[in-house]
């Protein structure tokens, strides 16, 4: 009879020991964990907290306006891409972006299928922060191109009058695939995720208005047995698919620069690596946002210590991953004595960009390996510090891999140095605006926390003790 | 006399209660019968027996049908429609091929499994008779309900809703159409 | 709690989400038909010019050949327009004083050019040979139509990059014997492609037609 | 179009701003007359993906009608694929000329002045519009070879800057008020006979030019005519010490065993460049016919072309240079003291290896050195027997000018004596040294006229600034080094109300309406024997007069005082040489854009000059180099993202000061600073103004050439330059294969044993097969000699743009092909520095790295292995410019193509599209040439023979260095190179298999010569 659903009810006796351990706050019922979720969003005065960031992050996105505007008036060039450098920022905040965009499915996904019951109060907004960064990621494969105003429907393959369609061996168009899949596959999860929070939402809101808004996109959800029977097969198959697609988009990204033939870039240990990366990155930028989140919106009930450990032990893990492949990248350079694998690692270290290596290396290797320590895992500030460190560190990498393979390749000759301008500065910030502009509006409008999965971690949700009284 | 009714709904406070009454209300052979939890309770569709699910075998056609159709596409394009020499690579670089095709799967699949659940569910449904009764907002919240329809051919407006109090409902309300 | 939505809602959003769907298939057919349509390829839109010249009228009414006037058409990638001299060999004797020949009249005086409307355009990126394609037995016919026909001139075909590729691919189907090439009125026997005359004249001639890129775009 | 175009206000335009006019309206790819003509806007700007737009946030309507087309584009943009044409017009001729058929390209024979000298061109002209130079191999000065000079003198043809009007200090005038104003001056000359009239005129070979001139003073005895040209040398002068008269040498490269130059670059500079590239590749190129690897010592100060293809180069500074002639003079046994002993060892060899050589050998000297020094190589040269074999004189053929005559006028005019100045060519205001200041002195003159193809520096200063006509718009003639003559016929009407020199003359006597085409054939009517128009057409179709060489006249050496020793004047401090720019000459090119950013030849730099000098002297004067890994110096200046950061240093010379940029070249000797002439211009025009400094402000006239005294000290202030290799070592791997002929002679395959390539069973794929034409191209280093004629002549085929200093110090200059530059050796040590260049175009890989990464297949492979670009297919993800290990794709980072000035759209191939803003380009292998050739042999039912189909860059290359054509037809020349032991394809261990392969060089250095010069 026990452990039936998919929420692991088996480990239920540990699960209210110590402080650190419990996933959710003594004292809490079904109303309790409904409300005070849902009042964060039904509330009718929007704190004055949420104004001053939401303008902040709103100011930043007008960068975003200005820098792309400028762009398609006077051309890529006023970035500071040149031959040999083809790709710079653009391709770096893509790969950062798509990087961070990875924790939110994997803990919706992978740890649902691995009944980490600890991924319930948190895996709502890492969706949403998914969805963001992926948007936000999405904006330069288009904007990164000469033409952008051609390229966003040349690269999908559609009966065209010139009779051609998309080559379909460019890792490009495998991102075209990826990403969009990723895109779609992310927003119908967190979507399905969703319907029961808001036929909740609809059945609280006050305001006739945000009934029907709730209600139609609750679509009529009644709870009723036969929906949460369909429900929850689709949700974990979801899951399932949801598993390798997170594992594929990160490798398809990487094939971006292992199937190029540059020195730095043509390594069969890019993949898992870059994969190890998105998670390490993903798991920084929810730490990033949970740690104010829950201080703001008082959700420490939910959002306990055990849940900011816990993510601070992937990060380590993946961290670990990380080096190991920077590791890996050296030996291979210098066990293959290839030439220009050699110059290439030789040049990370001691060449022009030498600085970026050896903080990437500060960031990456030396920083997440002070997470062995069980004090500074716990500590909240600490936490939220190392997650900026890793999110700088993986922004690095990508700048490593990009700029510091392409500046000095194989001919002496065509060698070169690169630079952001202030309009790749512009880019970037611009879409970090953009990304918390969408966090912002999340948190006001949408549940931050699955209340109808908390509710199943409310003690009253036991079956068994049920049994025991009847 | 009275306007015909879509059916009645039983109110219950815990979920050890409403999985309770389920498994009486089948055994009295109720058929039209649904229950209403704020979370999913495996064991109250078990009480009342409803079929397996068929949304896996939709979505393991729709995983198919991606494959084949992003296969076929690229395998169209490349060798039949407009053959290109690329790279010194053959027409039909299938390695190459994989990755793209792999994609199609997942996203079909994804995409069935949804437009299946809501389908399996009758979604979207803004409209649906147990919305009349004004207590029934707590399906969401806090409380547990069970609606036996007026279709049910063992269904008795009165001797219904006595059996329905009698299983420990603390409350019974009619449910207009 | 009450009713939020009315009945009719259940209906209305089942159809609209089966609309998404659908709705956005048909915009993106609509928008390949559009692409196709007349409205951007200008196929058979008759071309308003300074003279009325009418091809129906010298080609198919008195049969003048291709090359009088597109004189080049053979040895050059350009077919040729006439030069002002060429119109008045002729008509500086008949129709001499016609209104609607003033301009021509006008340009040989002033030695001003006519400015024709160009009617068959090809993009500035696409490089069109004519010799190449006449002197393999592809007839004017075949891209420009029943010009003996037209008494104003209109483009007979998409220009398209598909249609041009659709000949490239299949030539059998659209060669011609050489001696027929300037009959813009030839069409192909009934029995053209079971006949396989095609097929053998491809041979003959030594059509190689090639798909690469840089065929046209250079 | 003439005014100054404002600045714009992003980096975006501010650099080729300068380049073109202000674009607003963006124009179609143009292609032909008929599509000359306006269109509508919205269509028009659909059609083309918005590509001049860059300027419109300039002013606020065209911000709105961007809006509004954007808002339409976003509606349309499911159309935009192949959105509807814009509607055009066709405009056929009236009456259509004779040989005219549209779309074919007709070819003329004629000449382009080479500072006087003429070069045998044929222009390819298409519907009357010259596009493109090539060279004329039947003319002695060209046999078919071109330089980047001549190349680009289609642009000075269309450049917009050119003086269009009469103008008299700024008005616009017309010939009439002109000859108005003249009638009364001319009439008080001829009543003085001429005694207040001077004439001003660079070099003239011209026959008909000059007798115009003598028979003016013979009319006008009184009048005198001068002459100046700034990069003049002392050749005559010396020959005058040598023989009693001036004579023009001539050498014969081809049959000289043994080259010696001494600071003669002959290679690059001089009437007689071009020929002798081709003659001295001969002797390099190993070919079959197995004429015997010549041998090349190089003595000079600056590094240039023939001193970096020299099998030993002595860097010395130009005061040593005196001492080396005398000392090896003295060396072979010739009865001359004074002989410098510093480089004995480097002397005796080499004299030894002359005498071995006896009469195979040759000595050259340099402009530059003294007449003393001219006068001592003839003597060696006779002493070596080779007069009459590798040597040979002739009467001079331009008229005999000496650097004095301007001094002579300036001292005429500061004493009030020039009444009426007519100055036809030549910008002396500019040009003339530091202490004869010209300018001011002229203002003395009551009457200035300038005839020149700019409004420049001196036009400024006249009362009439008289348009002059392009050499390709004008009728002339001129001879080359050997004096053939050549008619220069023009191929277009002049553009604007521009004259020739022959008809501004003729303006001065009785008949002032004489056309230049009358005046040129009156010339030569009695010259070409009985049959004058049969002699005439054939003069014109051939491009030269035949039978027109001065014939060689036997010259004997007179000793005199000058071979007595001389005492050196040793001064203190740096010495300084001048020299004219390797790509704007005298700053007479300074207004075209192809040349200034045509990369100088070994210093790779652009649209500037620079203060040349060697490691060491940097060092003493604390200018910042950037070090490499190992901590040794890898470049000249801080390489930045923008460009080259180099220290600027003030040149002090007599009181004079210039400052200008610092550039480390490896291989110039210690003690010396370069400065080359030509830069610092502040009338040339868009392109031109304000590029480089002015070293004319520095060059006394005591000391053309080169001085000694001068104190050079860093400033504190810094430059951006922009140069296309910063980066001069090889790092070790096997780019540029060389070895010596003992190491070819031993091993033959020496260039293919250096690196092994993949077999080609290594890839999981089977190969594609290539029936049918399979087009290779093969460049033999041995015979390059890094000239850059190549790349002009891409570019002018190609339609490429020029970018402007800016965007080439970003890294972003479009040159298709580039020649890349490698030092080898200590750049501590001059002596030990080796050059090596090598030409890099696409290599049209058959497994194109390229290809496979573009997303939307703007970039194939086509059936005959051409690595296709699709520009209009191309969306600009530059992927396969990253994957390119080759990086020779180019990308349109703005719109660098001018889509507005029609004199450009008149100058363009309309074979070749132009490109548009955010595409990739790069080398086709001029598959424009290959579809016209293939297109004929179809319509002519054969085969396309073997040499049909020359690339721009071959048909250019004055070395014959680059070979086209068909490696699956054995016979062709292509293959036969690509089977050669010496044939090696760059980086092929990366499995590309490039269709562009290398034949190895093989130097020839003497054994006996002293290691140090081998490096």
């Amino acid at each position: 009879m026990a452990s039936a659903t998919p929420h692991g009810r088996h480990e239920h006796d540990e699960r209210f020991q110590t402080e650190a351990d419990r996933l959710i706050a003594p004292g809490h019922d079904f109303a309790s964990v409904t409300d005070s979720i849902s009042k964060i969003v039904l509330q009718r005065r929007t704190p004055r907290g949420w104004w001053l960031g939401f303008a902040f992050a709103f100011g930043l996105m007008q960068l975003l306006l200005y820098a792309v505007a400028h762009l398609l008036f006077v051309g890529i060039g006023v970035w500071g891409i040149t031959i040999p450098i083809g790709w710079g920022f653009d391709i770096i905040n893509f790969v950062w972006w798509i990087g961070i965009g990875h924790a939110g499915t994997l803990i919706s996904a992978i740890l649902l299928l691995l009944r980490q019951e600890w991924r319930t109060s948190i895996n709502r907004f890492a969706e949403a922060m998914t969805l963001f960064a992926v948007a936000c990621a999405a904006f330069y494969p288009i904007f990164h191109t000469g033409r952008p105003w051609i390229a966003f429907y040349w690269l999908l393959p559609y009966p065209n009058t010139m009779g051609l369609w998309p080559n379909f061996r460019s890792p490009l168009i495998w991102d075209v695939f990826a990403v969009t899949t990723y895109a779609t596959v992310s927003a119908l999860f967190w979507f399905v995720g969703l319907i029961p929070d808001l036929a909740t939402l609809r059945d609280r809101a006050q305001s006739k208005a945000w009934k029907v808004v709730y209600g139609m996109a609750a679509m009529g959800w009644r709870g009723s047995a036969k929906h949460w029977h369909n429900y929850e097969t689709a949700y974990l198959l979801l899951a399932a698919l949801a598993t390798p697609l997170v594992v594929s988009v990160h490798t398809v990204v990487s094939f971006d620069f292992a199937t190029g033939i540059v020195p730095g870039w043509h390594a069969t240990i890019f993949p898992p690596y870059f994969v190890a990366g998105a998670i390490y990155a993903g798991f920084a930028m929810v730490l990033t946002l949970s740690i104010p989140l829950r201080k703001f919106y008082g959700l420490e009930d939910f959002i306990t210590m055990r849940h900011l450990e816990n993510m601070a032990k992937v990060m380590l893990a993946t961290g670990l991953i990380v080096a190991y492949g920077y590791m890996c990248e050296a030996f291979f350079a210098w066990y293959s004595g290839n030439p220009y694998e050699k110059y290439m690692i030789l040049n990370r270290m001691t060449g022009p960009y030498a600085l970026s290596y050896w903080a990437l290396i500060l960031c990456n290797v030396v920083a997440p390996n002070m997470l062995w320590s069980k004090r500074l895992r716990t500590s909240v500030p600490f936490l939220f510090f190392i997650s900026f460190v890793v999110s700088i560190g993986m922004w690095l990498e990508r700048f490593v891999i990009i700029v510091t393979s392409l500046h000095r390749d194989f001919l002496p000759s065509s060698w070169g140095l690169y630079a952001g301008t202030r309009f790749d500065w512009a880019a970037f910030v611009g879409t970090i605006g953009l990304f918390l502009t969408l966090i912002f509006l999340f948190v006001r409008f949408l549940p931050a926390i699955s209340i109808f999965e908390m509710r199943t971690l409310v003690p009253a949700a036991e079956m068994k003790e049920g049994e025991e009284h009847s | 006399m009275k306007t015909p009714i879509y059916g009645l709904l039983a109110e219950f406070h815990s979920p050890h209660e409403v999985v309770e009454a389920a498994e009486r209300v089948h055994a009295a052979g109720f058929r039209k019968v649904d229950g209403y939890s704020p979370y999913p309770i495996e064991e109250l569709s078990e009480a009342l027996e409803l079929h397996k699910s068929h949304l896996p075998k939709l979505v393991l056609a729709g995983g198919i049908a991606g494959l084949l159709g992003g296969l076929g596409l690229e395998y169209w394009a490349s060798v039949i429609e407009y053959p290109m020499n690329i790279g010194g690579r053959p027409f039909f670089s299938w390695p190459a091929f994989i990755v793209p095709a792999y994609e199609t799967t997942i996203l079909f699949a994804a995409g069935t499994a949804v437009l299946g659940m809501l389908f399996l569910n009758g979604l979207p449904e803004p409209y649906h008779p147990v919305f009349n009764v004004p207590g029934f907002a707590l399906a969401s919240r806090d409380k547990f309900f069970i609606c036996i329809e007026a279709a049910d051919p063992r269904f008795d407006r009165v001797e219904t809703a006595k059996f329905l109090k009698g299983i420990g409902a603390s409350a019974v309300s009619e449910v207009e159409h | 709690m009450s009713q939020i939505f009315h009945h009719s809602t259940n209906t209305l959003a089942k159809v609209s989400i089966f609309g998404a769907v659908f709705g956005a298939g048909a915009g993106l057919w609509l928008l390949l038909e559009v692409n196709r349509s007349p409205y951007v390829t200008n196929v058979g839109v008759a071309r308003e010019q300074p003279v009325p010249f009418s091809h129906a009228h010298h080609v198919g009414g008195m049969g003048v050949d291709c090359r009088y006037c597109h004189t080049s058409v053979e040895r050059s990638a350009q077919a040729g327009i006439p030069p002002t001299k060429t119109c008045m060999n002729c008509h500086a004797q008949i129709w001499s004083q016609s209104p609607t020949l003033e301009p021509v009249r006008a340009s040989l005086r002033s030695g001003r050019s006519i400015e024709w409307v160009k009617v068959n355009d090809l993009p500035d990126f696409v490089y069109f040979n004519h010799g190449a394609h006449v002197n393999k037995g592809v007839g004017c016919g075949t891209c420009h139509g029943r010009v003996d026909r037209m008494p104003l001139m209109w483009q007979h075909a998409s220009l398209q990059m598909e249609w041009c590729l659709e000949c490239h691919r299949q030539p059998e189907k659209y060669v011609r014997p050489k001696a027929e090439v300037f009959n813009v009125a030839w069409e192909p026997p009934a029995d053209w492609s079971a006949s396989g005359r095609g097929a053998e004249l491809v041979k003959e001639y030594g059509i190689k037609p090639r798909t690469s890129c840089s065929t046209c775009h250079r | 179009m003439s005014a100054e175009p404002p600045r714009a206000p992003f980096e975006a335009r501010v650099e080729f701003a300068g380049v073109r006019p202000k674009a607003e309206r963006g124009r179609a790819l143009w292609r032909s007359l008929d599509e000359l003509q306006e269109s509508p806007e919205f269509l028009e700007f659909l059609h083309r993906e918005f590509p001049a737009r860059a300027s419109e946030l300039e002013d606020p309507r065209g911000r709105r009608e961007f809006m509004r087309v954007m808002g339409a584009s976003a509606a349309l943009a499911g159309l935009a694929a192949c959105t509807k044409q814009p509607e055009e017009l066709i405009v056929p001729y009236v009456r259509q000329p004779e040989q005219i058929v549209p779309g074919r390209p007709l070819f003329f024979a004629t000449a382009i002045l080479d500072r006087g000298y003429a070069r045998g061109v044929l222009v390819e002209s298409h519907e009357g519009r010259p596009t493109k130079i090539e060279g004329n191999p039947d003319h002695p000065a060209s046999l078919g070879g071109s330089d980047a000079v001549s190349q680009a003198a289609i642009l000075d043809l269309y450049d917009p800057d050119r003086a269009q009007t009469v103008r008299s200090f700024g008005e616009i005038h017309s010939w009439a008020e002109f000859v108005a104003a003249l009638k009364p001056v001319l009439e008080k000359q001829r009543a003085k006979r001429g005694a207040g009239l001077r004439i001003l005129t660079e070099t003239v070979t011209s026959p008909t030019l000059r007798q115009q001139l003598e028979d003016l003073l013979a009319e006008l005895p009184e009048a005198r005519w001068h002459l100046w040209d700034p990069g003049a040398g002392n050749a005559y002068a010396g020959a005058r010490l040598a023989f009693g008269e001036a004579v023009e040498t001539r050498c014969h490269l081809d049959a000289a065993a043994v080259v010696v130059s001494l600071d003669a670059d002959f290679l690059a500079s001089g009437p007689a460049s071009v020929r002798r590239i081709r003659d001295f590749a001969k002797r390099r190129r190993l070919s079959d016919d197995g004429a015997p690897l010549n041998r090349l010592y190089a003595v000079e100060t600056t590094p240039g072309l023939t001193g970096v293809n020299a099998d030993h180069r002595l860097p010395v500074k130009p005061s040593e240079m005196e001492g080396i002639v005398r000392a090896l003079a003295a060396a072979l046994g010739l009865p001359i003291e004074g002989g410098t002993s510093d480089h004995a060892a480097w002397i005796a060899p080499l004299a030894k290896d002359l005498q071995a050589h006896a009469g195979a050998s040759v000595v050259l000297a340099g402009e530059a050195l003294s007449p003393e020094a001219h006068a001592l190589v003839h003597l060696i040269n006779e002493r070596l027997g080779v007069v009459g074999k590798t040597v040979s004189y002739s009467a001079p053929v331009a008229a005999e000018g000496d650097p004095a005559s301007l001094g002579e006028l300036f001292a005429e005019m500061s004493a009030r004596r020039v009444e009426a100045l007519l100055i036809l060519g030549g910008n002396p205001v500019y040009t003339a040294p530091a202490d004869v200041p010209f300018g001011d002195a002229m203002m003395l003159v009551p009457f200035r006229v300038h005839l020149s193809l700019h409004d420049d520096e001196t036009s400024e200063r006249c009362h009439w600034q008289l348009p002059e006509a392009h050499p390709l718009e004008a009728w002339s003639d001129a001879r080359a080094f050997d004096g053939t003559a050549s008619i220069v016929q023009p191929l277009i009407e002049p553009l604007y109300a521009g004259k020739s020199a022959h008809e501004v003359l003729a303006l001065l006597t009785s008949r002032p309406d004489r056309r230049g085409r009358d005046i040129v054939r009156d010339h030569w009517r009695p010259r070409l024997g009985p049959d004058f128009e049969k002699a005439w057409r054939r003069a014109l179709h051939d491009g030269l007069v035949a039978g027109t060489a001065l014939p060689e006249t036997p010259m004997t050496v007179k000793l005199g005082d000058w071979a007595k020793a001389k005492t050196p004047a040793a001064a203190p401090g740096l010495e300084v040489v001048f020299r004219p720019d390797p790509t704007v000459g005298d700053g007479r090119h300074a207004n075209n854009g192809w040349l200034q950013e045509l990369p100088k030849p070994v210093s790779k730099l652009t649209w500037e000059n620079a203060v040349y000098m060697s490691l060491a002297t940097a060092r003493s004067l604390g200018v910042r180099t950037s070090s490499s890994q190992d901590g040794g110096t890898e470049s000249a200046g801080q390489p930045t993202p923008q460009g080259t950061v180099t220290d600027l240093v003030q040149i002090t010379l007599d009181g004079r000061k210039v400052s200008g940029p610092a550039w480390v070249l490896p291989g110039h000797p210690d003690g010396v600073v370069t400065v080359h002439l030509g830069y610092g211009r502040w009338r040339a025009g868009r392109v031109g103004n304000g590029a480089g400094f002015n070293a004319y402000a520095i060059r006394g006239s005591a000391a053309l050439h080169w001085a000694t005294g001068a104190q050079v000290e860093k400033t504190a202030y810094s430059a951006k330059v922009s140069c296309t290799q910063d980066h001069w070592s090889m790092e070790g791997r096997h780019l540029v294969r060389a070895g010596t002929r003992e190491e070819f002679e031993h091993e033959p395959r020496f260039a293919q044993e250096l690196a092994e390539d993949p077999p080609n069973n290594l890839t999981l794929y089977p190969p594609h097969a290539y029936e049918g034409h399979a087009w290779g191209l093969s460049v033999d280093l041995n015979a390059c000699v890094g000239c850059n004629a190549c790349v002009t002549a891409c570019q002018s085929e190609n339609n490429i743009p020029v970018v402007g200093k800016d965007q080439v110090g970003r890294g972003r200059e479009m040159h298709w092909i580039r020649v890349d530059r490698y030092f080898e050796g200590r750049p501590e040590d001059p002596a030990s520095i080796r050059t090596w260049s090598q030409p890099v175009m696409c290599m049209h890989c058959e497994n194109a790295p390229c290809e496979v990464v573009c997303p939307v297949t703007a970039t194939v492979h086509s059936d005959e292995g051409l690595n296709d670009m699709v520009y209009n297919r191309c969306v600009g993800t530059r992927y396969c410019s990253n994957n390119c290990p080759y990086k020779v794709r180019r990308f349109n980072f703005y719109l660098y193509q001018d889509w507005t000035t029609p004199t450009y759209k008149m100058m363009r191939n309309p074979d070749v599209t132009v490109r548009s803003r955010g595409v990739m380009e790069k080398c086709t292998y001029c598959v424009q040439r290959i579809t016209r050739a293939r297109i004929d042999a179809k319509n002519q039912g054969r085969e396309i023979r073997d040499g049909e189909i020359q690339t721009a860059c071959q048909q250019a290359c004055p070395a014959e260095a680059i070979v086209f054509g068909d490696q699956n037809d054995a016979q062709s020349r292509v293959a036969g190179l690509k089977a050669s032991p010496r044939s090696y394809g760059l980086l092929t261990e990366l499995n590309t298999r490039p269709r562009t392969t290398y034949l190895a060089a093989v130097r020839n250095p003497n054994p006996e010569m002293p290691k140090a010069s081998h490096g």
